[in-house]
């Protein structure tokens, strides 16, 4: 075997000998002489890492590792809560494969840029209208941030400080904004549906925010929660998700003040939660306090049209400690994935996904319902208030899109790994929220097939023949 | 001439540049998809539903999608297509094995509620990658959920605020901030209540010392140095520094971002930092996808450990039988375990971090190994040094000294000429080459931060000098044309003040 | 000027275009190789051994090699970035579904020597498009195993002879050909030991049925039509035909390579054809690569099905327990298997035909269905008979009729106004449309001819009709500037002839 | 559901109101009208096929069909005999998802075209390298077909009509080069090497051509046989297996007038046997004499290089009968894999990848021949000669790449049976040359792990525990 030792690394170009010549060229004798500002005794500390390894065997490790997994794509899954499975055409992978997308770095360059410009201007199109809201930023981290920061936003447009979180909604949403907030001089404050139905918004109330479907996949009263929230001088923030847009009316037709979503739904795989992006929506008269990245269209010295980074003064590296937000890299290429989903899927390709997804999941809670033992939670369980509560013309508190929480007869951990043992991802134990609860989800990747298989395999467990 | 047709025209410009809304053709479909397989159920309220109209997005043959959005790609520059010598931003190549890696089914289709035993592989990946970073930077507690180096910043905030406050020092809320630090520093400090203070930097771009002690008082809660800094140096006051702020009682935070002129030549928590931030998607090598995603991860001492977000893995002592091993002989015992460190600042994103972006780096890592990661930082350094002797008598330095990773350079002398950075900046792209990082750090003026990276080779380094060389000539020879470069891109130079002036953000059906 | 310094160069010209070797360095390298994990075995004797030296492949980091096949790609128009309106070629869209599933573990990563038993998934895929060719062309015997349309042609013919033969007739040596005919044809022709007999064309485009009827005596092997003609038009007097070469004792083949015109509206074996190929990489969609691979399926009547060569899937009747079967119960019981017909002509390429092509093709079958394949054809159909309709004021026709899938323009009028159809199509580029077919059929002056294919929409065909329309403008505006095109492209006209001459074949150390 | 009976097919653009609009414009009333030329009796009739299916179902089906099968990617195999597991790096992929090579034609427009054809003469002069020949062609449909031209092409050359193909040669070789030989006036005829070496070469032989490594692995003495073929007034030529040229002397060092080889071990997956390539290489005086394409390298009309097709008047669409082949559509995207790979590889890992299955290949017949009751082929087996003729400075008939036969203590399908069982892909039955025979290949993808896993399961067989 030849030995590499002396050969550069394949991602190193220079050889031996042209470090020599440059070295020259700079004036030094050897590398050392680069490095002497650092502190001679913590110099050249070495690594203690395993050695370079060839792509092979990086592969072939890599590969094991993936197989240790149980793949979500081979296997049927009825876990949601925030990620989804869905359809992804075979567009998207083929376009997110072009590296001049891929490594390319945040557009400070119009000029030489306009494919990532113009294609998250199509990002920014696609997002508000599928939201029905008038703009759309090119994207936030995730979700969840995009909903933490919206709150902040809501207390800058509102120059109030109590963030208010409808107790419906996913725990996380609720953690990730206490994390942004924590050290703002806000509050962040859960709130039932109750209380703001009944009018009972405290007045420095910057935002109710919820979430629709919420935590248990039910559809919220969006109207009746944006009216509360107006009444009280509050903004209506509504944290969504998108594929339920497809056939739910969009948070725009409520006048509701600011939207977010989690953007993954819309073309991304799962990849184990991350990275995603998170979609943020307002209207119009707020994008001076918008946070995250905006394209916006322009012309050049021609005057061709063409897209530019704008409204630049609210972001950190002009206006540092008074930024809108601190975000700077943020999630381009999924949002292009984004933008060829939404391209390739179309207005009726996006209502079917939502249609699909509704029918199916309603297929399976009927089934449940009709399993001894297994209880599909329609009603009156907390933490939706009691029917009687709701609004006229606002929608049952049953409505659901593609998630519902059903009580088991054993604990929820016990009937995943039962569902395990038989090659199907169960759902989420959520029996800290609902005594016994388990949230299933199911989207159009599930078929009859699937969630028959997974009904049958419930009817065993409710049989009590397992615990 | 008839409409859409546009002769001579080069071939990037050929092609119009529509919005996907003004191609849509009622009744066009890319994708077609199935047919409900369960019986219809019933339709929820009319109230509810959204009406068919309501939804414009554009209607399109599948290979009129494919061909928008190819045709977009080639109107960009990227690392595989051009040389991309932005300073800070550490543009080197991205393995496409990595990319490859990344894709698999058993990383790209794992849900990330799903039960620890069912995703060992991913947690294996998290582990060791938190294992190197640690070692790297000899700061062994790692927390990989941040989604950008801004977030790893903040939640690295939020851990000193949180230790402070434990030790009962709540009142400390000042973050002292060099003026030359990028503008995520400030506006990470503010979003953790903090005021920023900042700190001048002398004439050798050292921190100046004596503005620091004088700083640093009992309100200090951390000090935020980028280390080599904005100005592509390694701070020689550096112990001295981290002492003076212990002293005082602050911490001391170390943005990262730079870490590819240091691995393998230094460690910064030998250094005495307390927390910093690394942006995988420079270092580490994972792709900037036009502005992200990223990864941030904050990597902190053992005494920190306890503060990191959520979450982290840990490995368990041992082969403890799980349940999902009793049932099932063939799964591995389970190993690793997603937790919540004790005082955990929390959730500060959705899940469990960019798990893509990691999967890359940890794969990056392994490529590399060691001895390959001291390569990069070797090779970095004499890149940027090499570019920055051949420019030196073309070009003002910011400070006359050699550099780490990246050469600030400043064009005074181009200016004093009539030409600005930003025009040698835009006339650099007419050659096919990305431009360099302009106006930063704030404090050099005619700022061009140059930063090569390991992975381009001595002629692309040379070819970019000479045609340094060219620009300057022909700041002599015809000014006006480098004034109004670029020429040659699918746009001459934009009109920024209008687009923010008359924001138009989104398709709009009126024609202009 | 520095060099490799272009400034004011287009984009696409910017970066030099140098060859791997110019750009190698003694050293580099862009991959690494494991080191052995198992004892080295001795070397063989020395004179065996090749010098290391004597190996000159290049040497590349591996991000050079990825930005030097990514500028390249750059260079090229394609189905992806351009229209490619290339008559006969059926350049359409090819979705990017068929690659994803070509390269599925399962398919990609399948040694063709395996045991059948351990391949049904992909012996099923071969199987049912076996079938649905079958069905498509009303030819149920289908040979899957040519790898191009000119070796199904030449498989057809030999199954032809082999036929004849059988028959007792080997003394049949003539195939008889249409002037407009594909040079393949004649090719394989001469390949399978036939005497090339040219049959005239009519004035209306139709095989000149006298000028047939004299010359298919009683040598006649076969009779190759190409259905639609390459002029675009279906042949109306093809029952009669056919029963004149069946008179005489020969045989009917079709060359299916423009079946993109047929699909749902006609069946080839219904009008009485006996052998046919079809390009899979023409009408079923697979990409054509720059040049292939494609594939080339034969299919021939029940009659002539067992020489098909070698090899055919068949399908066991019911459900034959193999002995794999009774090893591993999760085994599905093997169905499909891999032979050689009775009187195979045999194998004409190591395997099994292209096997990724036929994947791809079959996965494209099943996204059309039936009624999709009939509208594919109709709308090639009226995209065609569109731009003929549209362009006929300008252009003359090669025929005055309605066409098929495709039309062929004649630019005698532009010729006799001094720009022949070589500089037309050339000037085509500028546009950033592809050429079509040019001087093509032979029996046409200054043809151009033109297949939009299915998956255009109408506003490229007005595109294409408004461009073509403009040059004709400039052809009397300024000729010489259409006559000097391409003027945008990386290349001007390249010098074909010196090419041919004084040959350069691959790299050389000189420089030029 | 919505229907979508009206709508176009994704890969379809017209609408219905375009095509009314279209027709109306071409001046007929409605479809039929376009196609009165077919026979009324036989016009539309329907195709009896499934209906169209959705990308998702489409999809779905084509990864259950993908996996029935056996992935010689997820475990070990040893199958070789004329196609390869080698390594492909990752850089082959990426480049090979570029849409601009995927989907373009021939590149009969050069300017047009330049990417294909600037690739495609890399392609040939990495070829031409390899095989240390004068000139390549830019590819052939695959290795037999590339060895069948290059008969009929020696035949050409010479003018002579006998084709002496080696015995020990692969069948399949044979096979391929008599149909393309069958009614071109030529005979092909097997000869074994002890006549060629003995000088029993008949005067009307236009070439012997020959396998090295042969079918069973070894390398024959390729100096000798050209020697001998020369001496009788005939062309040299040699198919070889190219990975092996990375350790090997090449055809070109020996004088070897024609060389042929199979492209797809240079990074071209295995793909159930193709699409492959053909690697086709002579000596330049007889470049107007080879089959398929040929890229040459030019000028522009501004003197700037550029590269064509040339020497057209060889092919089928200008000599149309008088061709030097029917070739038209040929396999450039697969040279196109070829070129990266090469351009990856480089010297060194081109020469490292034959290094490694040499060894591993050696290390395996060690341990094998450890075995009882198996036993790797050595010599004096049929049908190579027995060692006493091979003359001096040749090499021994032992030596072998990384193929070698075993005689197996039962048949070999039964041992491929048991491997199988075992999830190893064993060895070509070769019982049809060597009684008992099975045939062994071993490359870099093969870990020393998997080697042992395989003896370990042989040594079971071995001890007459099975049968
Ligand atoms: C020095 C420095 N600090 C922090 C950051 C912020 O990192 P990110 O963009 O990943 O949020 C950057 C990146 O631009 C940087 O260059
Ligand atoms: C009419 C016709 N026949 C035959 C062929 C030959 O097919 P292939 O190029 O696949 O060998 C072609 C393709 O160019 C063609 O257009």
């Amino acid at each position: 075997m030849t030995s590499n030792a002396d050969s550069p690394h394949p991602f190193i170009p220079n050889t031996p000998s042209e470090r020599a010549q440059m070295l020259a060229t700079i004036g030094v004798d050897d590398f050392d002489a680069l490095i002497t500002d650092i502190p001679e005794q913590h110099r050249n500390s070495s690594l203690q890492l395993p050695n370079a390894a060839s792509e092979l065997e990086v592969a072939t490790r890599m590969q094991a590792l993936a197989a240790l997994n149980q793949d979500a794509g081979t296997r049927p899954s009825f876990l949601g809560a925030g990620a989804y499975r869905h359809f992804i055409p075979s567009t998207v992978g083929a376009i997110l494969q072009r590296g001049e997308f891929v490594t390319s770095y945040t557009p400070y360059q119009p000029e030489a840029a306009q494919g990532v410009l113009q294609s998250g201007f199509e990002f920014q199109s696609a997002v508000a209208q599928i939201f029905g809201m008038e703009v759309a930023n090119a994207g936030m981290y995730d979700g969840p941030t995009a909903f933490a920061e919206a709150g902040l936003m809501a207390a800058r447009v509102s120059r109030r400080n109590r963030i208010l979180i409808l107790d419906t909604a996913d725990k996380r949403l609720f953690e990730v904004a206490e994390a942004y907030a924590r050290y703002q001089q806000v509050e962040i404050e859960a709130i039932s549906r109750e209380s703001v139905l009944n009018g009972d918004v405290p007045d420095d109330a910057a935002c109710i925010a919820f979430q629709s479907p919420n935590f248990l996949g039910r559809i919220e009263d969006v109207q009746a929660l944006t009216d509360a929230a107006h009444a009280a001088g509050a903004l209506s923030v509504m944290h969504t998700y998108p594929t339920a847009l497809g056939m739910f009316k969009s948070p725009g037709e409520f006048d509701v003040d600011i939207a977010t979503g989690e953007g993954q739904p819309l073309g991304v795989p799962l990849t184990f939660g991350g990275a995603y992006v998170g979609l943020f929506t307002a209207k119009q008269r707020f994008i001076r306090q918008l946070p995250g990245r905006i394209i916006g269209r322009t012309s050049d010295t021609l005057g061709r049209t063409g897209y530019t980074l704008t409204l630049q003064t609210r972001e950190q590296h002009i206006r540092r400690e008074r930024a809108t937000s601190n975000i700077c890299t943020s999630t381009q290429l999924i949002g292009l994935m984004v933008a060829v989903y939404c391209a390739t899927m179309g207005p009726s390709g996006l209502r079917k996904v939502a249609e699909l997804s509704y029918h199916k999941a309603h297929y399976l809670a009927n089934a449940i319902d009709a399993l001894p033992g297994w209880n599909v939670i329609r009603e009156s369980d907390p933490p939706s208030p009691s029917q009687g509560q709701i609004q006229r013309g606002g929608p049952s508190p049953d409505t659901f899109f593609n998630e519902f929480a059903v009580e088991c007869p054993i604990a929820p951990s016990d009937v995943n790994r039962l569902l395990a043992g038989r090659g199907i991802i169960g759902g989420l134990d959520v029996s800290d929220v609902v005594p016994y609860g388990i949230l299933l989800c199911v989207t159009e990747m599930n078929s009859r097939q699937d969630i028959d298989r997974l009904v049958d395999a419930l009817s065993g467990i409710g049989n009590g023949g397992v615990a | 001439m008839s409409e859409g047709v546009v002769p001579n025209a080069s071939v990037a410009d050929m092609h119009d540049r529509r919005l996907l809304m003004d191609r849509s053709v009622s009744g066009r479909r890319a994708i077609e998809m199935p047919a409900a397989d369960v019986p219809l159920a019933e339709m929820p309220n009319d109230d509810l539903l959204r009406d068919a109209d309501d939804l414009q997005l554009p209607e399109m043959s599948q290979l009129d999608v494919i061909r928008y959005f190819t045709l977009l790609s080639r109107l960009n520059f990227s690392i595989d297509t051009n040389f991309y010598p932005l300073g800070s931003c550490t543009m080197k190549y991205n393995p496409k094995l990595n990319d490859q890696v990344a894709s698999l089914g058993g990383f790209a289709n794992i849900h990330p509620l799903q039960t620890d035993d069912s995703v060992q592989g991913a947690l294996e990946v998290m582990f060791e990658l938190q294992e190197w970073l640690g070692e790297a930077t000899a700061l062994p507690g790692v927390g990989l959920a941040p989604l950008a180096g801004a977030q790893g910043e903040y939640a690295g905030l939020l851990i000193a605020r949180a230790a402070l406050e434990m030790r009962g020092e709540s009142h400390r809320k000042v973050a002292l901030i060099p003026d030359s630090a990028h503008g995520t520093n400030p506006a990470s400090a503010a979003m953790a209540g903090m005021d920023v203070v900042t700190i001048k930097t002398d004439e050798f771009g050292n921190v100046d010392v004596e503005d620091l002690r004088a700083k640093a008082d009992e309100n200090a809660c951390v000090f935020m140095l980028t280390i080599p800094s904005t100005l592509g140096l390694f701070e020689p006051n550096i112990i001295e520094i981290n002492n003076i702020i212990h002293d005082a009682g602050g911490l001391v935070y170390a943005d990262g971002a730079n870490l590819n002129a240091l691995l393998g030549l230094v460690k910064l928590g030998d250094l005495g930092v307390d927390i910093c931030h690394s942006n995988l998607h420079k270092t580490f090598s994972t792709p900037h996808g036009g502005g992200g995603p990223g990864a941030g991860p904050v990597m902190v001492t053992e005494e920190l450990a306890s503060f990191l977000p959520e979450p982290v893995v840990v490995k368990s002592d041992g082969d403890v039988p799980s349940p999902a091993r009793r049932e099932r002989a063939r799964v591995r015992a389970q190993q690793y375990h997603l937790t919540r460190p004790d005082n955990s600042i929390g959730k500060i994103n959705g899940f469990h971090g960019s798990f893509s972006i990691l999967v890359r780096a940890y794969t990056y890592m392994q490529s590399l190994g060691g001895d390959g990661l001291r390569a990069v930082s070797e090779n970095a350094l004499i890149n940027a040094n090499y570019i920055q002797a051949r420019l030196r008598d073309r070009f003002d330095l910011a400070v006359d000294r050699l550099c780490m990773h990246e050469t600030v350079l400043s064009g005074k002398r181009q200016a004093d000429r009539g030409v600005p950075a930003l025009s040698i900046a835009k006339r650099l792209l007419d050659y096919g080459i990305h431009a360099p990082t302009m106006y930063f750090p704030l404090i050099v003026p005619e700022a061009l931060m140059v930063e090569p990276t390991e992975t381009e080779s001595k002629e692309t380094l040379d070819r970019f000098v000479a045609v340094m060389q060219a620009i300057d000539d022909e700041i002599d020879s015809d000014p006006d044309s480098v004034n109004h470069a670029p020429h040659t891109l699918p746009n001459t130079r934009l009109d920024e003040a209008t687009a923010a002036r008359r924001p138009v953000l989104r398709w709009q059906a009126e024609t202009d």
